[in-house]
């Protein structure tokens, strides 16, 4: 039996959550183990509840789980708001005073961190804590506590490997009723989030102009961003609103630079009319959308599917897209690299839709993460041309795709408008440039839904489909794994590549079921409309959740329950 | 040596007969010119309106956008590549108006860019409605009672965020304008010249007569380009008579100089570099 | 027979081509002709080709046809860009000075209008000419000019009345191929464009605020509204930008005001954020989006319906609107109305998806344009409230539905947020709360697919329908009727009401035939995506037209014939 | 007589302890008491961030919208309904950044209510990055070689745009703000204050007692607030001494009197009138 710990570190915001859940997660790395950890907080800075949820196992695991093995309550509310998730056996770490509860394991962090050197260390008192109780050997700790401080001035080091065996030492009397074998195999993957896969992707993707305006979830692809950027050839620019931040990548585009953006619903409203600029220009550009629940203002720092028809269908007018959702870390790395390919190869947008469970939560990469060798280009300059002096912009060709040179760049002058425009380029109101320049641009779709992937099937042979996209991929991956378990025959189906819609493959996979069930994280099963609209197929019911939490495997589960009694 | 033939280009102009925008486009092109810079190593590029048309009628590399966001558009296009050598050309309602936030945000960058605001002082392609800078009262279809939002000032605006080239022109100014246009883009880093610009068809106040009556040179008048001061006074003067010519001017470093990206050639000639980049992935 | 004659004005923009189309089809109106006319002309304020197309019948028409009885040359370069439009025996007026050739009639229009007292009565010239060769009295022509001309100073009325004459006297003796009996019935309706028709809808609906930002083809709605607004109690106010437009209405509907605004597609793309802050804080908005083609600038002058998909799923996440598209003037005034008093009832946004050729037609009104006798308001005070200071803005209701009270107008407060929240209105992370909003907005979609007209169907009983939507209806209609002429079994199918998709009703009707094509002016029959979606049934083809020129119905025709063959 | 007590409201504040804030929010509710407006006399319009969230934790009608977009919100609610006496409570980032071209309009339109720009020269809500008020040099997670964009001078530019009311406040005011708020509630028309407040969270250079070294009050110096170019001069002081209190007002008729709908009663009360409206309809 796999072993499958979950250990929850909650608190007020401010009181260091993360810290404590980072060293965790990378000793848990470092011993080879697996892990997906989900951070919830709150719009505000300091106060309220958080918590940082991780779940180590010893098999991969992709989704979060609702029980709660150890709760470290960083103070008394979290304690009373959490320890009902426990589990009959789970433990809940907390600095109390009097005697504790039957499931409570009393730990003066303070008082410890004091004792090592001072309160700024009782984060790794409850990191050393937390390893102790789930029997890790402290070495790995220390090992990572030196990386992390041995060039730091003074003492540090010393006082946070003194409170970490501190917290370590405290507790390891205890026996906790999970324990993993702590083989120190070697690191599964990479501990990656959402927001900095899409960032290495990006640069994996040759991006070298990215623009924003700050907005949960998605200000974190650019703060990972900003801080490669001193070794990268990027450069990152913070707008003054989200209408600059697209336009300023549509401006580097045309100049010829590979150009993102990363925003929320709110920002990516305001990046509509840029969006369209980007597509009857055909200048590529990728677009981060991080969807959080809304509408307007909604849950700023929570998650959601809401985004999808909308982004298949934003912008006035019509014109070919790519929108790409990845389920995982190790997906978005691939998937932003890809999207930097394709617009740029297609002279499209491309939409990657995230999210905030994906953007926040940490995973060990289900694959490794690799830079691609060399980076394919498509842009012309004179010694490509017959006639530089000819050249046009917006030349018909059979593809739909025209030769792309860069503005300043030789001989041959690029001409570009917003307006409808000849094959060089000038607005042009005759009938016939309009038809042609559709016609041109539209003209792309096929070549571009070639490129798509098919859905990931996990026992696509079932008679029952669940089908989902984006982050909640490995919970149901996992509610199916469950439901089989259960005796039900139920695969799970994963769509990345969303738009162009590869209908044809969908409906083949989707034939093949008695019934087939959409899951996602919004109101009105956007995923089962669209799967209507391409291919005719009615989803048989929906598993829906709109509260702004990540799925549960369970809450599939009994959602498709429901269905079936 | 470029000629201003060299801009000739055979695309159909559509302004209207007498429009003060062709008085602009031949300033341009001279100023093109005598800069002895090439249409190649041109890139124009503009919002939406009539003034944003301009980069259609001569030859040159262009990008029209959309309406308001032309300032954004070339500061990412300058952030790819510093070297290119962008004009930009708006209108009142393109850059005071629905572009409000971006001129105020190209200037605080100090983006290194000329800027022609055409400023006829109406929306003239949607058809004669009122534009930040109508002054108060006038009578427009939108309008039918007069204008009564106090009139947008650019050149005092510009100064208040720091820019360090202001100056103001006239599409009628001829020779002086073309000089106006040669300082502004010798000028290393953002320089506004809004160009009071006549409409014929919709703006019977502010007409080409009405500002030949007006209008004066500072630069005959041996103002001081460096001080601050004066040059703010100067800006909120607007009546029996309009100063033109560069009010203020003040070298600081530009945005892609403050970046620290100019060092290393363009941002887009950089080299990718796989290894790099793979032992930051493997780190993890 | 009906007698048909289309008449074409055509000149440079700004040589008065509507003035003579303006007085033409007022004459024809009085006569108790039927008309539509087309305005054709560039994103140019003088110079280029502009023309007018208008067609005169006494029968119903909602279309514009192709062939040209009469051309109305206003210079020659007009002549030459349109002559062969013109039927065998069609003639065009032109002021030219040699030998005329077989097709023109030659008039010295500026000698005459120099004659009858300056070169400013050219225009009244053309349009006596017209009317003389047409065979009509010139009394009625007379008559509105005196309307017209009454109240000016000096002899602007003798100098039309005398301009008129002499065109009118000029061709009088040519005998035209057609012309009607000129009976001098009464009107048979408003001579009324779909701006103008939008403007009175919105003071019919009691609109109190309208805010907008100049954008081509939307801004007509707002220019008659401001010519109107010294007798209503209105407001229209030219706002910074589109943001900042729909912004302002709602805040004026949050006061209290039934608010609205007019943009086009870019213009549309901004206002999306704010679409999603109405929505979540229910406060009713009426949005005009007068389509035009894409993307970015694309066409700005020209017509399209492009935007359908992204009105109905503008903005992120989910929430109930409604979306409504009129096909002439007289259903826009109506649909105004409702959408004025639909967004009020249930507190949600109502879109209106007009286009250019709507806006900027002319039609006769097929039924009269009545003002309700009166509003109903859906508004509470303290008076209908129990206990005002427990008032909460967001009172969980079965309809979803909360009563709505305004700010500072009693004692209950009025607490609203574009962020989630609580009942009473203050911003909420729980879970729960989240879910019983979300649960509570949606919980309005049954009452307002209630209130969802079905749509309108011509010979519903044929074995191929035709499905369209909004200005096209005209050219659909006589489409199917010139098919059923020619023996084929064609009826067509016209949706004004969009969403809440009337999915039922739609079904109804499309599963009776035995194939449908949806007729569209976009490249991608997103109608017929929306009836996959909503009802499963597969379009049978789709007739599209996206030159940014509204459809004639001998395109449809032969659009079908292409599928038929 | 209305009491700071009647301000009281149950819903929790989510401020960070010691935030500036807080100094904020205490002297609107003396303002309001001092000034005899109860609770459901005032609206209160915010736009998205820290400084947003203030209309929740007072009594008060309140619409709490999009960031960046306050002003025009309330510009339509004060159209609908000129009686309503509205304070709009923004950021920095809010209203200078998002808001700017709204910032710009509102006062040039001079809509009669009172903007309480809470400048913690920072973004509080998302976590630290810069705002259009970071003084230059200021290091950010995502300024990291801090901030290179010249610093928005609000005031420069609301004076500039001809607004007629100017004045900056401080968090740590206590009375003095007090003071502004009723001043500023008071004046007839568009009303700026400009309040430096520390956050404690996110900007470690402006802090309180950086501020409490540098602010002076102008009201104390005999300042005459009727002297624009003294004030516009005023307005670039930021440095050792930095003034506090009003810089400048001088009334001229509010948006409302200007668009001449006050004379009526509020355009929400008037009637509907459908024999008007039929008679407009049948002469088509
Ligand atoms: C988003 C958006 N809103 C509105 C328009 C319509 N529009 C086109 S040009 C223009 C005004 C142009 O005025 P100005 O910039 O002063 O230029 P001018 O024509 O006077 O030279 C407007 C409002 C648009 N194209 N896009
Ligand atoms: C359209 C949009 N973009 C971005 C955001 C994210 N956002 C929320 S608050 C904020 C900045 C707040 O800064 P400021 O106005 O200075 O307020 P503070 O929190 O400092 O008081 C941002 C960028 C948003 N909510 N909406
Ligand atoms: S409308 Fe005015 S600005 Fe436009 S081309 Fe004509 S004269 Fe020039
Ligand atoms: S982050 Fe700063 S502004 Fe926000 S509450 Fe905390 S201290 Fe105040
Ligand atoms: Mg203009
Ligand atoms: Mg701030």
């Amino acid at each position: 039996m796999a072993i499958d710990i979950t250990v929850k570190i909650a608190g007020e915001a401010g009181q260091g959550i993360q810290t404590v859940g980072d060293l965790l997660s990378l000793v848990c790395q470092k011993a080879g183990l697996y892990l997906m950890g989900i951070n919830d907080f709150e719009s505000r800075i300091r106060g309220g509840y958080s918590f940082f949820q991780l779940r180590i196992s010893d098999r991969p695991v992709y989704a979060p789980c609702p029980e709660v093995d150890l709760l470290v309550a960083l103070n008394q509310k979290s304690y009373d708001a959490y320890h009902r998730e426990l589990t009959s056996e789970g433990l809940s770490l907390i600095d109390i005073q009097g005697e504790p509860l039957a499931n409570q394991v009393a730990i003066p962090i303070d008082e410890l961190a004091a004792k090592a050197g001072g309160k700024i260390a009782a984060n790794t008192v409850a990191a050393g804590a937390c390893l102790g109780l789930l029997g890790a050997p402290i070495q790995i700790l220390e090992g990572i506590l030196t990386d992390r401080f041995q060039n730091k001035p003074g003492n540090v080091l010393e006082m946070n490997l003194s409170a970490a065996r501190l917290g370590f030492d405290h507790v390891r009397d205890i026996g906790f009723f999970k324990k993993f074998k702590w083989k120190m195999e070697s690191s599964k993957g990479a501990l990656i989030d959402g927001s900095r896969a899409i960032a290495l992707g990006a640069l994996a993707g040759d991006c070298r102009i990215a623009s924003f305006y700050p907005m949960s979830p998605a200000t974190g692809v650019m703060t990972h961003l900003v801080s490669l950027a001193d070794e990268f050839p990027i450069v990152v620019e913070q707008a003054e609103d989200e209408i600059a931040a697209v336009n300023i990548i549509v401006g580097a585009s045309f100049a010829g630079a590979r150009a993102m953006t990363s925003t929320s619903g709110g920002g990516f409203c305001l990046m509509t009319e840029g969006l369209g600029l980007a597509a009857i220009t055909e200048t590529p550009i990728v677009i981060v959308n991080a969807q959080r629940p809304g509408p307007a203002t909604g849950l700023p720092t929570r998650t959601a599917q809401g985004d999808l028809m909308f982004v298949i269908n934003a912008s006035q007018d019509e014109f070919p897209r790519f929108v790409l959702a990845p389920g995982t870390p190790a997906e978005a790395f691939e998937i932003t690299i890809r999207a930097f390919h394709l617009s740029e190869k297609y002279q499209v947008p491309a939409i990657i839709l995230a999210d905030q469970t994906l953007n926040d939560s940490i995973y060990i990469a289900e694959k490794p993460l690799a830079a691609p060798q060399k980076v394919e280009r498509f842009i012309v300059d004179d010694s490509r041309m017959e006639s530089p002096s000819d050249y046009r912009r917006f030349a018909v060709t059979e593809s739909g795709v025209s030769p792309r040179a860069l503005p300043c760049n030789g001989k041959a002058l690029v001409i570009a408008t917003g307006n409808e425009h000849r094959e060089d380029g000038h607005t042009s109101e005759v009938d016939s440039d309009r038809i042609t320049m559709m016609n041109k641009r539209n003209a792309k779709w096929p070549a571009m839904l070639s490129e798509m992937l098919p859905p990931e099937t996990d026992h696509g042979e079932s008679d029952i489909l669940l089908v989902g996209w984006g982050s909640s991929k490995g919970a149901i991956r996992e509610s199916a794994d469950l439901l089989r378990k259960q005796g039900v025959s139920v695969g799970a189906v994963h769509m990345t590549d969303l738009w162009p819609f590869p209908a044809d493959t969908v409906k083949k996979i989707l034939e093949k079921c008695n019934r087939f069930f959409v899951v996602e994280q919004n109101s009105t099963a956007q995923l089962g409309r669209l799967i209507r609209e391409q291919t005719g197929l009615a989803h048989n019911g929906a598993i829906l959740k709109y509260d702004g939490r990540p799925f549960f495997p369970s809450e599939i589960v009994d959602g498709l329950k429901r269905y079936l009694s | 040596m470029v000629t201003i033939q060299d801009f000739d280009c055979s695309y159909e102009n559509n302004w209207c007969p007498g429009c003060g925008n062709f008085g602009i486009l031949s300033s341009m092109k001279e100023a093109f010119a005598a800069l002895d810079l090439p249409p190649e190593k041109l890139l124009l590029i503009s919002g939406i309106g009539q003034a944003a048309k301009t980069p259609h009628f001569l030859k040159c590399n262009l990008f029209h956008t959309l309406h308001g966001r032309a300032l954004a558009i070339a500061t990412g296009a300058k952030m790819a590549n510093h070297e290119l050598t962008i004009v930009v050309n708006s209108g009142d309602g393109d850059c005071y108006g629905e572009g409000g936030n971006h001129f105020m945000n190209a200037i605080r960058r100090n983006v290194n860019l000329t800027l022609l605001v055409h400023n006829n002082k109406v929306y003239g392609l949607t058809k004669g409605q009122a534009s930040p800078t109508s002054d108060i009262g006038m009578v427009t279809k939108t309008q039918p009672h007069g204008v009564i939002a106090e009139s947008f000032n650019p050149l005092a605006i510009a100064l208040s965020l720091g820019a360090g080239f202001v100056a103001r022109g006239f599409s009628g100014g001829g020779e002086q304008l073309t000089r106006l246009i040669q300082a502004g883009m010798k000028h290393q880093g953002f320089s506004l010249i809004d160009i009071a610009q006549p409409c014929v068809s919709f703006n019977k106040v502010n007409t080409h007569s009405w500002y030949k009556k007006r209008v004066y040179d500072l630069q005959q008048e041996n103002h001081r380009t460096d001080d601050f001061q004066k040059a703010l006074e100067l800006s909120f003067l607007w009546g029996d008579r309009i100063p033109t010519g560069i009010l203020y001017q003040k070298k600081t470093p530009s945005f892609t100089e403050r970046l620290g990206i100019e060092k290393d050639g363009p941002i887009i000639r950089r080299k990718y570099d796989p290894l790099k980049l793979q032992k930051v992935l493997s780190a993890l």
